[in-house]
């Protein structure tokens, strides 16, 4: 098809690369421990990446523009408060306030980002403070059990629809959004133009200031997202909730394939990223990797994984 | 004394040099023409050690050597100074010009600063400039620049028994003729330090610079020549394989703009480039800035797109009165800009052509507000034929399109967004004999389509070839306005009267 | 292309297999022994502990604990880690449960409480018998989950944040100023100890908390604190109180840089081998230690008991299924024989004697 | 057929005075932009004088010594970050790198653990070790042409999985006296790993300054084609510098260790965001280039006020993230050569 071979440019085979890297992976562990290859156990480590996977799309927007945000970990702990103190007041009209908060957020970050002129690195580290300092006084410091009658309103996260987990929908949905924004929207295209030439595309009258705004807000309004299925997952919010994501989230969309200085990838490639890390380290636990040595070996596995997926043509210089 | 034998090299299963022999003497400037593609960078790159030959070699004084990389030249005495600027932006003038040669200051492995200094100090004594080898180079001008470069390039000397071959890869792409004539004045002057490969695009300049003229096309040399005993269109036909148009400029399809009025300045200012600038364009006029460098000129082509906005008076554009703060704004009124600076400010290079064809106005669905990815290839392939752009195919990436082809791309970006004020700076800066015509010839098709533009060229010639009317800008002001329509025409003198 | 199909897929897998071992060995070491297929004895269930990192000291020996258990049943033992991210600790979870298709018993300190739930969830579904430890949310009790969800343990924060601080406050003289430091603030168990240390400050009203300030749990954070502080209040700090050790032991050498280590008492909570020397150099004025060699073997022993038939969950009260274990208050007094007998050998536990650290029932809030 | 256009005949002969009419005349026209280089100072200058203003005792000398012992280990990491920032790339290991530094020479002198008693030697030689890590992610990143991001991500787990794997998860307690003499004994007033802080400052700035590598690093942050064409050794260049980061964060975990008297596999946690953070804070660009040793020392002190005031002033640990959030972006607003920078990413 036209459009499929005009997306993949010249490296059709490259960008198949990830998923070949997958599901080599998939066969080994299964070769290792049969058990691993049932269909059970595939749908509870896909339901088990979603989250992560959501976090990662909402960073992939921003590392497309060549940006970082480091404040996702904070957001997504924020949602979980807000949704734990909110769910018994206003039942479903939580989801949508909480994910109002997150694209504000985000959206204060670019805010800030883009006319301050400040490195994203930096906005987004202090907006994750700011954000942690509010989900503590919000959630008065400690954890909040979501009680019998809220997590009612949780069981859209919770069920299983036609046997499926419901998670594994909702990262499909993300993932679905997050492929035709990027492939078929001004602001997709936009970010990638921006990532690959910000000079370029800013004199090519893009109104870039505004890309970067809306990816910083998608990505705190995925994060955000993410932290209500984390919620929903364990019936409960904590200002801590969700703190050791940031990085399997950022390995997750790099692994992927998506160059870190932007203008290279996205979120197809995202997914592919996320499971890579969810394989690699249920995967481990599958084939009995020794405890002590799980850590190397995912070390080593990432930067492996790296250099097998990256696409080198489309980088000029490595940094 | 150092000649080329034989020399063959290919890219790709592309023949970039076939069989190439050149010489160059003591003392000597040879002139190095032809069109983009020719072969005259590959060459370069060669003698510069940057690519070693599939065969032939390289002979210095009668013996082979092998150029491993650019530093092995160095040391055989081949300096360059490269076509796109090779200083380092964050480092000083003195730390460019002894780059990757700090061993000579080194002591106990401390570089001694002081006499770093002072030797730079010593190479731009040399090309006579004035600059502190401590000044940061972002801080210089491109002329300043390029003088730095020729002054790293004359450094060898201290380090090789060799006599110097020095080569100049269009150095004056970026400099303006009064720059220019500096430049070529050290040259001459230099002449009994050094040899030199002169490349440039600029016939002209190659004819009063060379003592010898080689002529490539195609990767091979096609003709040696005497600088005295060939003239420009000569040398062009051998160039192109037939004769320069006799109507370079198109003149004959000058006709006279229409009445409407697309954009108008009224005592536009930017406090510390420029003051009180007025001007009128019709719908299909092409307005000339003419000036030198710290004229304003660059100031005020860059406040027509947004790229800084007037501290005072107004710009109208089609009767609306505008303050652009960012070039967005300046597209959303319906101009484009073609940038000087190609590879970063004109192009996306890493995306495909046909990204950076529609990057300014998306084919997007009308109710979705999506991007027809196949009205965009169609769109990008109709632009493709229109201009006749160059290219494998759409989805090649612009990184790897001739610096004529990516200004028609350039081009196209502007024309899918209808755009109908069109500012050109230097339009035709580093493109061949070939591809400058092309672009000619575009102007004169958007200036018939009711299309404004306001042009800055790279020469006068240029300027006075291609306007309606042309504005002459001194130190900040407008000092001259020239009517240029067909039989009108200024001479250079006229301008350059008004210009310094 | 004529051998069978067979064949042709496994030569690259091992291939591959080969490849990845030898990339384990070169990042880790040749030390390593990766054990890529471990034989489950059909019939003895895997013993599992899911901890938070193997690299805090606290946590290693919970896991020698567990080994030393599942070693005297004959049984495969697993260990898991968190490395403090929810997620990967219930995913990993239901791998291993997945692994070994619910043949298992486990004792999870888990992450956060919230994690408790889709453990508890995944063990009945599985058909695993569990016990949690810690951290758990208030709503989630065992009976609700009969038989599978055996037990919780907990240890009183407010009681021991009460014990440590009523030491520190002996020690100091009954009055004066001192200095606090929290963990995270969102953690339970920091949120009891500070409520315990308030508990006892109200009892001892000639002691004024001069400033509570949060470390994370970390020395690093703590020295730093520690550091400011004695800028802001000089000799008036006369005590100071951590939530746990590892900051305490940032605090002391934060002291110890000024001089000051041994004269200005310190507590912590947890019993880590470095607090516990510090008791006895008299640098420290108390720790509380839970004892994590017990929890890490009696947590399996519990639910391994229920598994087996020894104890029938449901017949349990209440108080043994929802219960805090026994801290054990380090001071002057007993650091130096609490050294011999948990430090220097392996502790000496009684497997069987499941119930007899219970200390009451967890408080309902 | 055309003439030459020449200059006025005025001009010939003359000398002609080639300097820079852009850049200079904007110069002299603002000369607060000639500041602009020493604005994180000023930023620090602030906020000390803040922090002075609600608490006097922020100025005591003996304060003074606590900032800069609190400032050490992060200024000795920072140096050794800082240099990869410049050339534009990115070391994430320094959690793991300092953590297995701590672990190697807790087990190497005199320590509870084992009867290990190399002393000095066994510092140099774990410290070496650092070193050799920081070499392997170089290679990697150069040999494999893996954004170094990547390759230090990676090597950040191996390095807490190989600290964790050699204590086994226990803590090692530090008994030699002589590596605790570097926290617990003063010279002129101030702690030895200040003193040390400060010679590795020195020499770092004398590495920037003064050598060809130095230079280097900042041709390759510069441009990195441009350096190459130079005759740069880019690759070497780029190894040496990941090397001299492992030793230098080993060299934190020398002072670590010192400072906390013992070893861990989390001695490191939380070091990374406060390295990159202070190296940013102080001006150093990551987009490579920009910046210096100089910059990070006050970057570092930025950081080192910042944590000492908020204890100072009292404010409440659960604002407090947000506090630095909001203090941090003020200080980088006004300190940052953003018109250097056409692009902020």
């Amino acid at each position: 098809m036209a459009t499929k071979s005009f997306r993949a440019g010249g490296g059709r085979v490259r960008a198949a690369i990830p998923i070949v890297l997958l599901v080599g992976l998939v066969i080994l562990i299964g070769a290792l421990q049969p058990s691993f290859l049932t269909a059970d156990t595939l749908l509870v480590v896909m339901a088990d990446t979603a989250t992560l996977f959501i976090l990662a799309a909402g960073i992939t927007f921003v590392v497309m523009l060549g940006g970082i945000d480091l404040s996702i970990q904070a957001v997504a702990s924020l949602s979980s408060v807000i949704v734990a103190v909110s769910l018994s007041r206003i039942g479903y009209w939580t989801f949508p306030e909480t994910l109002l908060v997150g694209f504000v957020t985000g959206a204060f970050s670019g805010v800030v980002h883009v006319s301050l002129r400040i490195p994203s690195f930096i906005v987004t580290l202090a907006t994750s403070g700011l954000v942690a300092a509010a989900a503590l006084l919000l959630s008065q410091e400690r954890s909040i059990t979501i009680g019998e009658s809220g997590r009612a309103y949780l069981s859209w996260i919770t069920g299983r629809p036609f046997g499926m987990p419901s998670v594994i929908i909702i990262g499909a949905l993300v993932a679905g959004a997050g492929i035709w924004l990027q492939s078929y929207t001004p602001f997709g295209r936009y970010s990638t133009a921006i990532g690959a030439g910000e000079a370029a595309t800013w004199a090519s009258g893009v109104k870039v200031n505004r890309q970067k705004v809306i990816a910083y807000s998608l990505s705190a309004g995925l994060a955000s997202l993410a932290g209500i299925l984390l919620t929903g997952r364990l019936s409960s919010g904590s200002p801590t909730l969700a703190n050791e994501l940031l990085l399997p989230a950022i390995a997750a969309v790099v692994v992927g394939g998506t160059s870190i200085t932007g203008g290279a990838g996205g979120i197809g490639r995202t997914v592919i990223g996320a499971l890579i890390i969810s394989v690699v380290r249920v995967g481990m636990t599958f084939v009995g990797v020794d405890i002590f040595a799980q850590q190397i070996v995912f070390g080593t596995v990432l930067i492996l994984a790296v250099a097998i997926t990256i696409d080198r043509t489309k980088i000029l210089i490595v940094k | 004394m150092l000649a080329v034998e034989h020399v063959s090299k290919a890219f790709a299963g592309v023949q970039a040099l076939d069989d190439v022999n050149v010489e160059i003497g003591v003392n000597e400037v040879v002139g190095l023409v032809g069109e983009n593609g020719a072969g005259k960078s590959t060459l370069m790159r060669i003698l510069a050690g940057v690519y070693s030959p599939d065969h032939g070699s390289l002979k210095l004084d009668g013996a082979p050597v092998f150029l491993r990389s650019p530093r092995d030249a160095n040391l055989n005495g081949i300096g360059i100074v490269f076509q796109e600027q090779s200083l380092l932006q964050n480092l000083t003038v003195g730390e460019n010009i002894y780059l990757g040669q700090e061993a000579e200051f080194t002591r106990l492995g401390l570089i001694n600063r002081r006499r770093l200094n002072a030797a730079a100090r010593r190479q731009l004594d040399k090309v006579e400039v004035d600059i502190d080898p401590r000044t940061r180079t972002s801080e210089l001008s491109f002329a300043a620049r390029q003088m730095v470069e020729l002054a790293k390039a004359l450094a060898l000397e201290e380090r090789t028994e060799r006599h110097l071959v020095i080569l100049l890869d269009e150095p004056t792409s970026v400099l303006e003729q009064r720059d220019i004539d500096i430049l070529f004045a050290r040259v001459r002057a230099l002449k009994q330090r050094a040899s030199f490969v002169f490349v440039s695009h600029r016939l002209d300049e190659i004819l009063s610079l060379s003592d010898r003229i080689y002529v490539m096309k195609d990767g091979r040399v096609v003709g040696r020549m005497q600088a005295g005993s060939t003239t420009v269109p000569q040398l062009h036909q051998m160039m192109v394989g037939r004769d320069r148009h006799a109507e370079y400029y198109r003149e004959s399809r000058q006709h006279a703009p229409r009445e409407e009025i697309v954009m108008e300045a009224r005592g536009l200012s930017v406090a510390g480039a420029y003051r009180e600038v007025d001007f009128v364009l019709h719908r299909g006029e092409v307005l000339g800035i003419a000036g030198v460098v710290g004229s304003g000129r660059e100031e005020l082509t860059r406040t027509l797109f947004g790229f800084v906005s007037q501290t005072e008076g107004t710009l109208v554009i089609d009767g609306h009165e505008v303050r652009l703060n960012v070039p967005s704004q300046a597209a959303d009124r319906g101009i484009g800009y073609i940038p000087r600076e190609r590879r970063t400010e004109g192009l996306v290079l890493s995306l495909p052509l046909a990204v950076n064809v529609t990057l300014s106005r998306l084919p997007t669905s009308r109710i979705t507000g999506t991007i027809s990815l196949s009205r965009e290839l169609r769109l990008a392939k109709s632009w493709v034929d229109k201009l006749r752009i160059r290219t494998p195919s759409v989805e090649a990436l612009c990184l790897n399109l001739s610096g004529g082809n990516q200004q028609k791309v350039v081009l196209a970006k502007w024309m899918n967004a209808r755009a109908h004020i069109l500012i050109f700076d230097h339009p035709t800066r580093g493109l061949d004999v070939g591809a400058k015509e092309e672009v000619y010839e575009l102007i004169r098709d958007l200036s018939e389509e009711g299309v404004g533009i306001v042009l800055t060229a790279d020469t006068l010639e240029e300027t006075i070839g291609l306007c309606h009317s042309i504005l002459v800008m001194r130190d900040g002001q407008v000092t001259a306005r020239f009517d240029a329509s067909p039989g009108r025409k200024p001479s250079q003198v006229d301008l350059i009267r008004h210009m310094v | 292309m004529n051998s069978p199909n067979k064949d042709i897929t496994g030569i690259p897998i091992h291939r591959r297999t080969f490849l990845r071992r030898t990339a384990g060995f070169a990042g880790a070491t040749a030390v390593l022994s990766i054990v890529p297929r471990r034989a489950f004895a059909a019939g003895t269930p895997t013993m599992v502990n899911s901890i938070r990192s193997l690299s805090n000291p606290y946590h290693a020996t919970w896991n020698q604990g567990g080994q030393a258990f599942a070693k005297s049943i004959g049984a495969d033992y697993v260990t898991l880690v968190t490395e403090g991210d929810s997620e990967k600790g219930i995913a990993d979870i239901r791998a291993i449960l997945a692994k070994t298709g619910g043949n298992m018993v486990l004792n999870v300190d888990p992450n956060d409480s919230p994690d408790a739930r889709p453990i508890v969830d995944a063990c009945v579904k599985a058909g695993a018998y569990v016990v949690t430890q810690w951290n758990k949310p208030a709503d989630l009790h065992p009976w609700d989950f009969n038989p599978n969800y055996v037990a919780h343990i907990a240890f009183d924060g407010v009681h021991y944040g009460e014990d440590t601080a009523n030491a520190l406050i002996k020690a100091i003289g009954g009055s004066g100023g001192i200095v606090a430091l929290g963990g995270i603030l969102s953690n339970t168990p920091a949120i009891e100890r500070k409520a315990g240390l308030e508990k006892a400050l109200n009892a001892n009203p000639n002691i004024k908390l001069l400033d509570f300030q949060v470390a994370n749990w970390k020395s690093t954070e703590a020295f730093n604190i520690v550091s400011a502080w004695l800028t802001r209040f000089g000799g008036d700090i006369k005590g100071i109180w951590a939530a746990n050790d590892d900051m305490a032991v940032g605090t002391l050498e934060a002291l110890r840089a000024e001089k000051l280590a041994g004269k200005v008492p310190i507590t912590g909570i947890d019993g880590i081998k470095s607090a516990i020397e510090a008791v006895r150099a008299g640098e420290f004025a108390a720790t509380v230690s839970w004892d994590p060699y017990w929890q890490g073997s009696m947590g399996l022993s519990i639910a391994y008991a229920a598994k087996t038939g020894k104890i029938d969950p449901a017949k349990e009260p209440k108080e043994h299924r929802e219960f805090y274990g026994t801290g054990v208050l380090v001071t002057k007094e007993n650091a130096d024989e609490f050294y011999k007998t948990h430090i220097e050998s392996e502790p000496k536990i009684d497997f069987n004697d499941y119930w007899g650290r219970v200390t009451g029932q967890i408080r309902q809030s | 057929m055309e003439p030459q256009i020449g200059p006025p005949s005025a001009d010939r002969g003359t000398p002609p005075q080639i300097s820079s009419p852009e850049r200079r005349d904007r110069n002299s026209r603002r000369p607060l932009s000639r500041l602009k280089p020493y604005a994180p100072f000023f930023a620090l200058v602030a906020l000390s004088l803040l922090i002075g203003a609600m608490n006097a005792r922020f100025f005591e000398f003996n304060n003074l010594i606590r900032i800069a012992n609190s400032a050490a280990i992060p200024l000795v990491l920072a140096l050794g970050m800082t240099f990869v920032i410049v050339l534009g790339s990115i070391d994430l290991s320094v959690e793991g790198v300092l953590a297995i530094g701590a672990v190697l020479i807790s087990l190497l002198v005199r320590n509870n653990s084992n009867t290990n008693d190399f002393g000095w030697f066994g510092v140099v030689l774990a410290i070496l070790a650092c070193g050799a890590i920081g070499c392997a992610n170089g290679a990697i990143h150069v040999g494999l042409r893996i954004p170094s991001f990547m390759v230090t991500l990676g090597m950040w787990f191996i390095g807490v999985g190989v600290a964790t794997l050699l204590l086994g998860g226990s803590t090692v307690r530090v008994v030699d006296k002589g590596i605790r003499s570097l926290a617990l004994e003063r010279f002129l007033d101030f702690p030895i790993a200040v003193w040390i802080a400060l010679g590795t400052l020195g020499i770092t700035w004398i590495i920037e300054r003064q050598t060809r590598i130095g230079r280097y690093i900042y041709a390759i942050g510069g441009g990195e084609d441009l350096a190459a064409l130079s005759g740069i050794p880019v690759r070497r260049v780029k190894i040496i510098v990941f090397t001299i980061a492992g030793t230098l964060f080993g060299l934190g975990g020398l002072l670590s260790a010192a400072q906390l008297g013992l070893g861990n596999a989390l001695i490191g946690s939380g070091r990374l965001f406060s390295t990159v953070t202070a190296v940013v804070v102080g001006g150093t660009a990551l987009t490579g280039g920009e910046g210096g040793v100089i910059n990070t020392l006050v970057g570092v002190m930025i950081m080192a006020v910042l944590g000492n005031g908020m204890v100072l002033l009292g404010i409440s640990p659960d604002l407090q993230l947000g506090v630095q959030g909001v203090l941090i972006i003020l200080a980088v607003a006004l300190s940052l050569d953003r018109a250097r920078l056409k692009i902020v990413k």
